[in-house]
């Protein structure tokens, strides 16, 4: 069974096509690691998977809300605690894990995955870049989204704490999810299949539709 | 949507947050305003209704920018806009969280500003009710105002441009409700057209500002 | 010469500063207009 | 070929350009002409010399509010049907409502001084037209504020279409709030107000120079916008890595 | 330093800048008072030198957080911290360039506000008088207040509470001045107190708001 | 020579001690790294150093005005084009390198080695993630400043521009100055030494002098 599939997708960011004619099918327990030089586009292909930008041309098949999204900015309130931040976000997207709807048993399990147990009521604003990083990957183990949509995931993130995310995606595989990175170092997961952009770049003119306004009048 | 209303609701109560500065500041402009026109209460009686309202939508305005820069900032926003609830949901509920935390406040606090600026007692309610029936108006077109100019940093100044034009109707009909009252006249008539424009803004602006979210997020 | 008579001044500044601004306006457009062709011509020339 | 394939910059490119000089034409002749006509009518037996105002006045005043409709429905062929030209038209005719604008407000300030004793009186058109404005200087701040020419699009059109609204909202509350001094529009069809012939025709004539010198300063303006978007498109094109 | 002055004038020119804007926000506020007050122009003649002073006030306010707060969120303050010129300077100079932006295009701009405020003739140079004296002193002050909360994110409201008192001395004399040149009184004893103010508040807060932004960086 | 020398130095956040007792000398031509896990204290060290926030003991022995500072937040003005924003801080630091201290010569010398040549009049604001932090980087060059400082430098970077971020830094050491970096991977750096700073854990009740609030409440 398919998570999602995509089709002969063209973004643009700027008004200006990044990469065009990308198409693959991500399963699920399957990983898929978006691999291309600085702007070449993952970040844009990214969003536009999430459903934050629509694309310009081609097709994103996936169901409804089946998207996790997290990227530079972790979406944290540096004025709540860390159990907090997660409880809002368990209780956004409705626990997942069918626990009364309070997030709570999921919140605990995701500090506990994120080793994050012992900093649980220190507010946001006083973690170190690594652990707020930590903790905005804690929050998609709340979201219970099947595909993770990742930009750049272990950023700032120690040894320690790059393995503990590795182990992460892996149980969310193990569990029929599937995850879709942006990142420019190795993570050594297995299960994950590499997809360089490089030879999907746009290239002027080829296109019949304006992305926008940069396309309409170049 | 309820823990995103709570959420707001909280942060509002901690460090940084804004509850009650908008009365603080309400306060301070109410006496900046003797030193300004001069102590004279003949003076002062006939512009009170309009000082209290302009301060209402003075303290409504510094605050707006907090409705969505924050979470824009953060992330949350793209996070949010992934999320199971629908962007006209968020829109409503932040401006509803802003109403709570600036207009209800205000409301409660003006009959005794009234009082420090000569307001005949007689005039009371109808400035009650005025300020009750007209503020989640200013607070939803706030909204408005805030969701176009997300993108920008600081965009106080222009926030301010583009909102207090859109101001003007509620401001007439509010002072104009007050000043009826006040000279025995009837301020049914100013009172319904109030609330038809607080009515109809909080059916149809969450729609429009939904859509400028969505444009800046993209 | 026409006859203004005490309201000379009124029609004259009237005039005048409508035509300020629209004199403002013409001159603002074409030389926008100008100066956009030329940047225009002189990127295009180039590649 | 349908209309909207004016829509493309290159095809309006070249149908303006073929407009542009008729358009200037007409509008220096209409302009000049109305306007000098105008100067030269008998004085007003209640108004005297300063008569010679309406024809600057209430052409400038018509062309403000007709901009502003323009813009609007520009913006909403932009949101609907996605024109490029059309986005580009509606951002280069702000600044000629807002300029009309001021000069409907100026010339009306200066007239109101010897008719009424003062510059400014806070009258329902008056108050309007300074509401107008107001609208006006946001959407423009509003253009110039962002970056991305696709986003400042959408955006401004929003604003647009919300600010007509509360535009016409504001006109009836503002009428609401306080009776005026301000004349009534005289040339209705309601003939024992008609305007006397010696003043009507120079007026038709200078009202149709105003709105022909928009058609030709639009079609600059338009032009002008589609040279810097072009420019800036070949920039962006050229330095994507 | 001079760089410095520089590139924030330049910024306020580009998108999303604000110079104008404080104007525009000027004008919106003399256009929305006599929606309050009535458009009585017997009422209002006698508040406009209140009106004008708190007007500029306003406009200083919503214009004061772009001061340091977005020097502190991009970094630029941490490495002009590092920069060799002294915090004072950067300080001074900030607030210099915010009065260039929003002092001077109001002092402009106020003689055709107090055509639409009634403010009689004869009163327009020493609004001008006033206003040339008094807003650097407005500025400077809005710098140091801007200096103290620039660690909160959006603490418009706040800052507003923090400063406006402190505008309190500089309000009474500047509506003073004008007060008194309308009557025929002499304006030199307020408008000599308004520029010892002004005087001694350049001379000095840069210190204390240099004081201020250390702390905020540490 | 030696360009830093640290001795016995304690440094803290959040009122309590990070890292203490941490002494190393930095001599020119050679690069220290920092390694520890998330949270020990790494990037509040760096801001020690760099003067931002005082030591709680120990002393920092250096020259004055000899550090460059580069962090997370890259100070970049996103309304300047990449060439301006490098060219301000090149004035700021005064060229450095002499060429009339304008600094041209020396901002298209940053460009090239970190190969934003063709990115130079592009606004900042549509770079993406890892083409801002070269631009960040490049800022290094334009300082003139002999020590760097830099905390996680390599974030978002791909691996060509981390090889050129690599050259740079060879180059910088070679011409006499020396960087202090705190990072997570490796950046194979054969003149860089590692200093692991989990051994200097802060104990709490070890300290003499409390560090602040925090501490002093314990
Ligand atoms: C700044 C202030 C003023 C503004 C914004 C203003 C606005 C307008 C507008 C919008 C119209 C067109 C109305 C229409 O045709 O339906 C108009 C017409 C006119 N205005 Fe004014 N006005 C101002 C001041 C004055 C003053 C002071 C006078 C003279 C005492 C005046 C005399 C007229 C006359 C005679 C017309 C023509 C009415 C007609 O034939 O339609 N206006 N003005
Ligand atoms: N706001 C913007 N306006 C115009 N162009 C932009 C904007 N943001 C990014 N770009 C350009 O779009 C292209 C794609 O950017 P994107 O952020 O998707 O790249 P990326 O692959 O994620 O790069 P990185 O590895 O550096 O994060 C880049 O060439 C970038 O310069
Ligand atoms: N504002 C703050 N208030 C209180 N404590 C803080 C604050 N910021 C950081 N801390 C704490 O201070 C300690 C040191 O943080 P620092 O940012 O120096 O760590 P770091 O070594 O740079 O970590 P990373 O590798 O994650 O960037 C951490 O334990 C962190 O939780
Ligand atoms: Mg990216
Ligand atoms: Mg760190």
């Amino acid at each position: 069974m398919s998570l999602l599939a995509v089709e002969d997708l063209a973004v643009a960011r700027g008004g200006l096509r990044a990469v065009e004619g990308v198409s693959f099918v991500l399963e699920a327990g399957r990983a898929l690691i978006l691999r291309g030089p600085n702007g070449i586009g993952k970040t844009t292909l990214l969003r536009t998977v999430a459903g934050l930008q629509p694309p310009v041309a081609g097709r994103i098949i996936m169901d409804d809300d089946a998207v996790a999204y997290a990227a530079h900015a972790d979406g944290l309130k540096h004025a709540l605690g860390v159990a907090e931040n997660l409880a809002f976000w368990a209780r956004i997207f409705d626990g997942g894990s069918g626990d009364g709807g309070d997030g709570v048993g999921a919140v605990g399990r995701a500090l506990a995955a994120m080793d994050l147990m012992a900093l649980a009521d220190r507010p946001a604003a006083a973690l170190s870049a690594g652990q707020k990083r930590r903790l905005g990957l804690a929050r998609l183990l709340v979201t219970g989204r099947p595909l993770w949509v990742l930009d750049e995931p272990t950023v700032s993130l120690d040894a320690a704490s790059v393995a503990r995310f590795g182990a992460a995606i892996r149980a969310h595989l193990a569990a029929g999810g599937s995850a879709l990175m942006a990142t420019h170092i190795d993570l050594g997961l297995a299960e994950a299949r590499d997809l360089d952009l490089t030879p999907f770049r746009a290239r002027p003119g080829r296109s019949h539709r304006p992305a926008g306004f940069n396309e309409a009048f170049a | 949507m309820l823990p995103l209303l709570r959420r707001d609701l909280t942060l509002a109560t901690r460090a940084g947050g804004g509850f009650g500065l908008a009365v603080a500041f309400f306060l301070i402009l109410c006496a900046l305003v003797p030193f300004g026109v001069g102590p004279d209460s003949a003076a002062l009686r006939p512009i009170a209704p309009g000082i209290l309202w302009l301060g209402a939508l003075l303290a409504c305005l510094l605050s707006l920018d907090r409705i969505f820069a924050l979470d824009h900032e953060d992330g949350s926003l793209d996070l949010l806009a992934t999320a199971p609830i629908p962007l006209e949901g968020v829109v409503a509920v932040k401006a509803l969280a802003h109403w709570l935390t600036t207009g209800l406040p205000l409301v409660a606090a003006a009959p005794l500003f009234g009082l420090l600026l000569q307001l005949p007692a007689a005039a009371t309610p109808w400035l009650l009710a005025s300020l009750v029936i007209g503020t989640p108006a200013l607070s939803m077109l706030g909204a408005f105002g805030a969701a176009i100019t997300v993108g920008l940093r600081r965009g106080g100044l222009l926030l301010s441009l583009l909102v207090l034009p859109l101001y003007v109707p509620t401001l007439i009909f509010g002072t104009e409700a007050i000043r009826r009252g006040l000279e025995g006249g009837s301020p049914a008539t100013p009172l319904l057209f109030l609330g038809g424009i607080s009515a109809a803004v909080v059916a149809l602006v969450p729609f429009a500002a939904a859509a400028a979210l969505r444009v800046n997020l993209r | 010469m026409i006859e203004l008579g005490k309201y000379a001044g009124t029609v004259l500044a009237a005039y005048g500063i409508s035509a300020v601004l629209l004199v403002g306006l013409v001159w603002h457009s074409v030389a926008a207009n100008a100066r956009a062709r030329r940047d225009l011509e002189r990127q295009e020339g180039d590649g | 070929m349908s209309i909207w394939e004016y829509a493309n910059p290159v095809k309006f490119m070249r149908a303006s350009g073929a407009i542009l000089p008729w358009a200037v034409a007409g509008a220096v002749a209409c302009t000049l002409g109305g306007v000098a006509w105008g100067f030269l009518t008998p004085d007003d037996y209640r108004q005297g010399a300063t008569v010679k105002i309406v024809f600057l006045h209430v052409p400038a005043a018509m062309m403000a509010i007709n901009i502003w409709v323009m813009m609007l429905a520009a913006s909403l062929i932009w949101l609907i049907r996605r024109h490029h030209v059309s986005a580009l038209a509606a951002r280069a005719a702000a600044p000629i409502g807002a300029v009309m604008t001021l000069i409907a407000l100026a010339t009306g300030a200066i007239w109101g001084q010897p008719m009424w004793g003062t510059w400014w009186e806070w009258d329902p058109r008056l108050t309007s037209f300074l509401i107008l404005f107001l609208f006006y200087a946001g959407y423009i701040a509003l253009w110039s504020a962002i970056e991305d020419p696709d986003s400042a699009a959408d955006l401004t059109g929003v604003l647009c279409l919300v600010g007509s609204v509360f535009a016409l909202l504001s006109r009836y509350a503002v009428l609401f709030w306080n009776q005026g001094l301000h004349q009534g529009a005289s040339l209705s069809v309601a003939p024992g107000e008609r305007m006397s012939a010696v003043y009507r025709y120079p007026l038709y004539l200078s009202m149709l120079g105003f709105l022909l010198l928009f058609l030709a300063l639009l079609l600059i303006r338009t032009r002008t916008e589609i040279r810097r978007r072009r420019l800036a498109a070949l920039i962006a094109r050229e330095t994507r890595p």
